[in-house]
């Protein structure tokens, strides 16, 4: 999204106009104001879906839950939880190690927000367009666990260090099987970039890789589990095991670090549930193409297709949040597992189902090329192609040509290919991914 | 009934069957019964098979080919003619046993008896060639005429006779024997287990290898088989061989018997080097084009059918002679070998004419005699003989009756067509020589097993003699029926020496009242080896054989006046036969005994020994008679005279002229007649100076030998013939051994020794190198490896972080060096 | 042009960090980056008595080549002139990665058994084969 | 109008910038894990250096080994936390000292090899050239099609046009049967013995002193003179 808002204020704002900005600070500026918002999804959701969960608990519980706070439904209880963690006083045990003990809580949420650098929430809204994103995605959401680990161990009490412990086990496992789910839209779409995957799955719901097939249809639901159990939510919560261990790996922590820690744990929910909506979901493509039965499309320079992308970044942030809400809905039904009992799902079920999934939906795309659904009306070998190539030549395979959406329109500014390139973003302004070069192109489409 | 086929197959197996018997008893011998006693049945059965089996053969023969006193002067009559007229017959007449047409022998049976005398119907064939190279041709094969017929008979049935006397004889040997004769250095005799089946065993190879001289086609077989006969004879003659007498008496035969067979085996090369083949009879092979080619034998090559039969040098010998001649013409149509043939056969005859290869062919034929008279005990080579007495005695009569010396004469009468008038001459002499000096040494032996050794001596010399004198079938009669009687004689005086232990006369007398039945067949014997008979009339078979010889050689010396000495030779051999013969019986069987001990422990042999005594006595009396049908050994004979000896031939070119008469007219009237009463005349004066001798004692032998001492001492040494060799040839021998051996010892041994020692001192000096230099360095090497080892050893402290530190170190030095070696190459 | 008004208007040390800022990067910072991260690995496996401390050397030294390999590769640093690895340098690094990651694993077991056997992760302990 | 900022700063490159950031993390926390003492900060350490090395990956172009070194580097290094924590959360050996001459011997010895890496990353002139002309292309598909044995990506300049170039799938199947076997390997090797495990002193004690050896030993030079 940042060479869009650049778009926006240089071009059509003319800020260049009457200010004259060293593209380096332009840069800087729009890099600033996507972490911001980025940084704003993570907390605003936080709050929501903390205050969320304590509704779901108590209904599930038949309780009412907070009912003052700011009105009706306590909607404003975050916040006000919020204030007080701020205002609580920071301890740190004696016999702790200080430097990793503050750290702990930076690491962890650093790891779920730097997810969020690659995850899209609509055609050009994303942070950083990644060609390997959903590579990325996965093993920064790995290094959580860091935190938690650290946390475990500096706080010197064996209650954190057990739970450490058992997440560093959980995580370590679990991320074999969500590896394998993740692979599965990765191979059907030819490409690790989220927007690509996404893209593919444009179109009527039955494109959505969840109906693609049987398999795809299992392994979403394997890649449901996993994700909990990677998030270490319920029932996969044994690092915070409040019956057992007082509360896990953070039962020294208060006040701004506790908080940290879980703006962590829900942006990591968030960030998978996205993550599924994007992989399995059709990510910003709602159930219908509105957009395209409208006539409307993105890359259509116009202003109505802002109005599309914010549906369909609206569209992703609903799936997510629905996945969100799913994951509390078990934990607030599911009893805790024991320790045994998540390495055998991880070990014993999760990792062969994912694999003969794998091999299943490897098998159904040899059978037939494209999907069933999808392949209505078009030619097989052309799918295979999409299938078999890069991002680049993934656009192709679409069923309407698309204009590659390198803005011809858009005036490269001066000088920015080295800003380009320390942001790793294309050379030219307005195309968020950097194509093959040609004769890469032509030796793939070469290929048999 | 096919002769051609019938007659190979039924000899063959004849002469094979010893073969078996031998191969069993050789294998299986000691396990034949307790100390192989069965040895002795299955050797018997083998020989008595052979018998049965030429015994069929005989019959074939007759049946084929029967015998008619109308032969003889049928042949005499018409031999030229016959010889003309049945050249091509001449071809047909030796078919061979492959090839040979059916009709042939119907043939040779239906048409006068003329072809009988011209040409001899033999059958003759190879069963097995051993090995084809250019013109040899070494190959088991089979020339069979009624002469092979009847020596098979002849050979298996006095073999047979020997065999079962033998199994009685030799029952010491059935258990531990302890030799008398033998002193043991530990002090007492040797005492050692029987050799009962080796006996049998070396039995049956001696009479296989005999018939197979008999059956033999060419002169390689009989060689081999010759050998063979040697060879079995020194197993026989060394039987006690730890007794030292009997193994020297038994190397001297073989090695006697091997200086003849060098001179036979230069025949043999004469022979195949001029003429390319050593095959009696004609044959065919098959060349390599694969085409059959005639080969003719020897006796065609000699006496070719197109001469009638006339002995000629064959053209062969005459272009070896003329070798440098035939080069020359060769070399002068090097361009077309035929015309070079042409021209060499063009001039062939000239050649002959002019005398070319007459030497070859006298020394082919002296030579094959001299392997005869090696085997048969002729002069000067007779020494072994008697010596061989030491085998025991069915050995004795085995060798001297019908195998190893008729071996001899059997060869000449076989090989008599290729002997020119000047080889006939040599044998006649050698034959007398012999026969006068073995009957001179026998009047004065006292070992009865000697007198008869020396009689069979001077017996083949009279079968030479007559052989020599042109008398073919009389030599060859009078070995038949001296086998008869030689080996009569020699059983009595074997079942003699059995029953006293002792082989002096001088021990024994009036032995007859005792063993009669012993002392009748012995006096049969001696009877028949006179040639006792009423002339004219009727006589023992002696009577017949030497009268033959008697009237051919006086018919020999009236046709050479110059060689008249031959007859006397004769006639004096029988007086001297007559005499000693009788001396022997006199002292053995007559008057009174001389030594009671002897006389009262002597008792007659066992019915197995006395057995083969009447048989043969029985033979010996009938074996020279003619049945009414004209059948009779000689006539018999007669079937196989070789073509072109039935007439009288001249020729020599080495003693003068010669004339060898035909034999036919040996029996002219006046020679008959005269041969007849000489030789009676010369019998009973022998006998009757003996008993004058011995039984009436009118004079005392030993008055007579103190009148003649030197004489007698000169005859009592066997005319130091014994010394002499032993002067000329066997302290020559061991004093150039000697010599030798003393060379070897005194010069070549110490020197080998030296060297061995300076060896060994080398050998010293380098050992001590390599124990104190070499390994000293080695040890050094190691032990500083090994020192070298335990300090570095302190270098591995096993601490991964100095390894870490040596690592990089070492890179570090390593780049420096590098680098700096790098600036020197560029500033070089 | 910009660095050298830097260097005419500043101090000794601001034109260094301009022109740092300022001047591209090349093959040679990256180098650079790998020589040091070689070195603190090699420092840290000689300086470590903690059998995990020299894995963790190893690793970084791992890493300083994998460095060296991607910057070789890299088109932006070096074009993608001849002395450019291409592909293959970012492949060799990925190789490096996993037999990284498998080293890991066996060493880490192998310290476990070190741990069981002597109750200590201290690898000067670990001499029973000492010369 | 007067630019809002003074001409320096407006010739800051990010890529130098960022790449400047990225270097420091990962040399200073190599740095760092070289000089700290206890296990868990080294561990920490080095995944920052690891990271940040991911990030120099990542502006180096090279996405997928930047992911992959976050994935499985960081990984592993999270595995090697958790074995350190575990051995070493129980006191005695959160820190084992190095003796200083140790240090200051390792340090002479660090400092010469990082003085000969240096003079060599800075002897080639073409090293220091930089050359961002070059469009930078995303490597991910050419590296999966590599894998796979095809080579899509452009050969390097020099290479002939017809030169083959080979892909990399034998080694790819190398490596993953390698991980398997390590897998299978390093179960094995750290699988729970039943036998009870011998103590620090057991093990002092049943360790062979080897000089007393030496001394048990036969020397062979000995034996050759002896015989």
């Amino acid at each position: 999204m940042a060479d869009l808002l650049i778009n926006k204020l240089i071009k059509e704002i003319g800020l260049s106009s009457w200010l004259v900005l060293p593209d380096w600070l332009a840069w800087t500026i729009t890099a600033v104001v996507t972490a911001g918002l980025v940084l704003n999804v993570i907390a605003g959701g936080a709050l929501v879906f903390i205050w969320a969960e304590r509704k779901i608990a108590a209904r599930i519980q038949d309780r009412l839950g907070p009912t003052r706070t700011g009105g009706r439904f306590g909607w404003l209880q975050s916040l006000a939880d919020g204030i007080k963690l701020l205002a609580k006083e920071d301890l740190m045990p004696e016999g702790a190690d200080g430097m990793l003990f503050r750290l702990a809580p930076y690491v962890s949420f650093c790891a779920s927000f730097c997810a969020f650098i690659a995850l899209p929430f609509a055609f050009d809204f994303v942070g950083q367009r990644l060609n390997v994103g959903v590579f990325f995605v996965v093993a920064v959401l790995g290094l959580e666990v860091f935190g938690v680990i650290l946390a475990g161990y500096a706080s010197a009490s064996k209650w954190s260090l057990f739970g450490a412990m058992r997440e560093a086990a959980q995580v370590v496992s679990y991320e074999v099987p969500l590896g394998m789910c993740v692979v599965v839209p990765v191979m059907l779409a030819g490409s690790m970039d989220l927007v690509t995957i996404a893209e593919k799955q444009a179109g009527w719901f039955t494109s959505w890789y969840l109906f693609h097939d049987p398999f795809t249809f299992v392994i979403f639901w394997v890649y449901v589990t996993c994700a909990v159990a990677s998030v270490n939510r319920a029932p996969f919560d044994l690092a915070e095991a409040e019956s057992e261990l007082v509360a896990g790996f953070h039962t020294e922590y208060s006040g701004l670090r506790w908080s940290f820690f879980f703006m962590a744990e829900y942006g990591s929910m968030f960030l998978v549930s996205a993550l599924a909506a994007v992989l399995f979901l059709g990510g910003w493509n709602g159930p219908v193409p509105l957009a395209a039965l409208l006539g409307l499309s993105e890359g259509t320079g116009d202003t109505a297709h802002y109005l599309v992308r914010l549906v369909g970044c609206g569209n992703l942030l609903l799936k997510a949040t629905l996945g969100v809400l799913l994951m509390m809905w078990i934990r607030w039904t599911l009893p805790r597992l024991r320790i045994d009992q998540v390495m055998t799902t991880c070990l014993k079920y999760c990792t062969p189902i994912a694999a003969a999934m794998f091999a299943g939906v490897m098998a159904w795309q040899l059978a037939f090329p494209g999907g069933v659904v999808r392949s209505f009306g078009r030619p097989a070998g052309e799918i295979r192609e999409g299938w078999l190539q890069g991002p680049g030549g993934a656009f192709r395979s679409e069923a309407v040509p698309r204009p590659r959406p390198a803005a011809a329109r858009v005036v490269p500014l001066p000088g920015a290919d080295g800003i380009a390139a320390g942001m790793g973003v294309g050379g030219t302004v307005g195309s968020s991914t950097r194509p093959l070069p040609a004769e890469v192109q032509a030796r793939l489409e070469d290929l048999p | 009934m096919d002769p051609a086929s019938l007659l190979p197959m039924l000899l063959g197996l004849a002469w094979l069957v010893p073969l078996a018997s031998f191969a069993a008893i050789l294998f299986f011998g000691p396990k034949m019964g307790p100390h192989g006693r069965n040895a002795a049945s299955v050797a018997t059965a083998a020989i008595v098979t052979s018998l049965l089996l030429s015994l069929a053969a005989f019959g074939v023969w007759l049946s084929a080919h029967p015998v008619t006193a109308a032969a003889h002067h049928g042949a005499a009559g018409d031999a030229s003619a016959a010889g003309a007229g049945h050249a091509d017959g001449g071809g047909r007449g030796s078919p061979d046993g492959h090839g040979a047409p059916d009709g042939h022998d119907g043939h040779g049976g239906h048409d006068g008896h003329g072809d009988h005398a011209a040409v001899p119907v033999a059958y003759s064939g190879d069963w097995y060639t051993l090995y084809q190279g250019g013109s040899l041709r070494l190959s088991i094969g089979w020339y069979i005429d009624s002469l092979t017929v009847l020596m098979f008979v002849v050979v298996t049935f006095i073999a047979t006779c020997i065999h079962v006397y033998a199994s009685g004889y030799m029952h010491d040997e059935l258990h531990d024997v302890t030799d008398h004769e033998v002193h043991v250095s530990a002090g007492g005799h040797l005492h050692r287990p029987g050799r009962f089946h080796r006996f049998f065993q070396a039995l049956s190879l001696f009479c296989f290898s005999m018939l197979g001289i008999v059956i033999a086609g060419n002169l390689a077989m009989v060689f081999i088989f010759w050998e063979l006969v040697g060879i079995s004879s020194w197993f026989l003659i060394g039987f006690y061989f730890e007794r030292r007498s009997a193994s020297t008496a038994a190397n001297k035969a073989f090695i006697v018997n091997r200086v003849g067979d060098f001179g036979m085996l230069i025949g043999l090369m004469a022979l195949w080097g001029a003429l390319g083949t050593l095959h009696f009879a004609d044959g065919t092979t098959v060349d390599g084009a694969g085409h059959t080619v005639q080969r003719p034998g020897l006796f065609s090559l000699v006496r070719p059918a197109a001469g009638g039969h006339a002995l000629q040098v064959p053209d062969g010998m005459v272009k070896f002679a003329n070798a440098a001649e035939v080069a020359r013409i060769e070399a002068a149509r090097a361009g077309d070998p035929r015309a070079a043939a042409e021209e060499i056969a063009g001039r062939v005859a000239d050649w002959r004419s002019a005398g070319f290869g007459r030497w070859l062919l006298f020394i082919a034929g002296v030579g094959i005699f001299c392997g005869c008279v090696g085997k048969s005990a002729q002069f000067p080579l007779f020494v072994w003989l008697p010596d061989a007495m030491e085998g025991p005695t069915p050995v004795s009569a085995l060798v001297h009756s019908a195998t190893m010396v008729a071996a001899g004469v059997y060869l000449v009468g076989r090989f008599y067509p290729v002997l020119t008038p000047d080889v006939l001459l040599v044998i006649a002499i050698v034959g007398g020589i012999t026969l006068f000096i073995a009957a001179t040494i026998a009047l004065v032996a006292n070992d009865i097993k000697r007198v008869l050794a020396y009689s069979t001596v001077s017996q083949l010399g009279y079968m030479m003699l007559a052989l020599g004198v042109g008398g073919w079938s009389a030599g060859l009669f009078h070995l038949v029926t001296h086998a008869f009687f030689k080996s009569l004689l020699f059983l009595c005086s074997g079942s003699v020496i059995h029953a006293c232990h002792t082989n002096d006369m001088r021990k024994m007398g009036g032995l007859a009242r005792v063993m009669p039945w012993t002392a009748g067949t012995m006096l049969v014997g001696c009877l028949a080896i006179i040639g006792a008979g009423v002339p004219f009339v009727l006589g023992l078979s002696g009577y017949y054989s030497k009268d033959a010889i008697l009237a051919q050689a006086l018919s020999y010396s009236s046709a050479n006046p110059a060689w008249s000495i031959l007859f006397y030779a004769v006639a004096g051999g029988a007086f001297l036969t007559a005499f000693y013969m009788f001396r022997l019986w006199f002292m053995t069987f007559a008057g009174e005994p001389r030594d009671h001990h002897i006389a009262d422990h002597a008792h007659e042999s066992p019915g197995v020994m006395v057995g083969p005594l009447v048989v043969l006595a029985v033979l010996a009396v009938v074996a020279g008679w003619t049945l009414p049908g004209g059948f009779s050994l000689a006539n018999l004979l007669e079937q196989a005279r070789p073509a072109g000896t039935a007439a009288t031939a001249t020729g020599g070119f080495l003693f003068g002229p010669l004339t060898v008469p035909a034999e036919s007219l040996s029996h002219e009237g006046a020679i008959h007649v005269t041969a007849t009463l000489t030789a009676f005349a010369t019998a009973a004066a022998g006998v009757l100076l003996a008993a004058a001798m011995y039984l009436w004692r009118l004079v005392s032998p030993d008055m007579v030998a103190s009148m003649f001492r030197p004489l007698y001492t000169f005859l009592a040494h066997r005319w130091y013939f014994d010394e002499l060799y032993d002067v000329l040839f066997v302290r020559p021998a061991f004093a150039i051994a000697g010599l030798a051996s003393g060379t070897d010892r005194g010069v070549i041994d110490r020197l080998i020794d030296g060297i061995a020692w300076s060896a060994r001192q080398l050998a010293g000096i380098d050992a001590w190198i390599d124990r104190n230099i070499v390994d000293g360095l080695v040890n050094a090497t190691a032990s500083a490896t090994w020192t070298a080892g335990l300090e570095l050893r302190k270098l591995q402290t096993g601490r991964l972080r100095q390894y870490v530190m040596f690592i990089v170190v070492g890179t570090v030095a390593l780049f420096v060096l590098a680098s700096m070696l790098f600036r020197a190459s560029f500033a070089g | 042009m910009n660095g050298i008004c830097l260097a005419a208007s500043h101090g000794v040390g601001v034109p260094l960090l301009a022109g740092l800022l300022s001047a591209p990067v090349s093959v040679a910072h990256y180098l650079v980056v790998g020589a040091v991260l070689f070195t603190a690995g090699v420092v840290c496996m000689a300086l470590k008595r903690n059998a995990l401390g020299v894995l963790m050397g190893i690793e970084l030294v791992l890493n300083g080549a994998n460095v060296n390999f991607v910057a070789f590769s890299s088109p932006y640093l070096q074009g993608s002139g001849a002395a450019s690895l291409g592909l293959d340098g970012q492949v060799i690094a990925l190789f490096v990665i996993l037999l990284a990651a498998a080293e890991a694993a066996v060493a880490l077991a192998i310290t476990l058994n070190f741990y069981n056997n002597h109750a200590t992760v201290d690898i000067d302990r670990a001499e029973d084969l000492k010369g | 109008m007067m630019p809002l900022l003074a001409p320096p700063l407006a010739a800051i490159n990010w890529h130098s910038v960022l790449f400047l950031l990225f270097a420091a993390a990962a040399c200073s926390c190599a740095v760092a894990v070289v000089l700290a003492d206890n296990v868990v900060r080294m561990a920490f350490y080095l995944v920052l250096s690891l990271a940040a090395t991911a990030g120099l990956f990542f502006l180096a172009g090279a996405e997928f080994v930047g992911a992959m070194q976050l994935m499985i580097y960081v990984g592993g290094t999270l595995v090697l936390l958790v074995f350190g924590v575990m051995l070493t959360a129980q006191a005695p050996f959160v820190s084992i000292k190095t003796s200083a001459g140790d240090r200051v011997l390792a340090g002479m010895v660090g400092a010469a090899l990082l003085a000969v890496l240096l003079q060599a990353a800075f002897r080639v002139e073409s090293w220091r050239r930089p050359a961002l002309a070059a469009e930078p292309a995303p490597t991910a598909t050419p590296i999966g099609m590599a894998l796979l044995g095809v080579r899509v990506d452009a050969p390097a300049d020099g290479t002939p046009p017809d030169a083959v170039r080979s892909g990399y799938l034998l080694p790819f199947e190398i490596v993953s049967v390698h991980l398997l076997v390590v897998l299978v390997g390093a179960a094995y090797l750290a699988r729970a013995k039943r036998r009870r495990t011998p103590r620090s002193i057991d093990v002092a004690a049943s360790t062979v002193v080897p000089d007393a050896a030496a001394g048990a030993w036969e020397r062979p030079g000995a034996a050759g003179v002896r015989r």
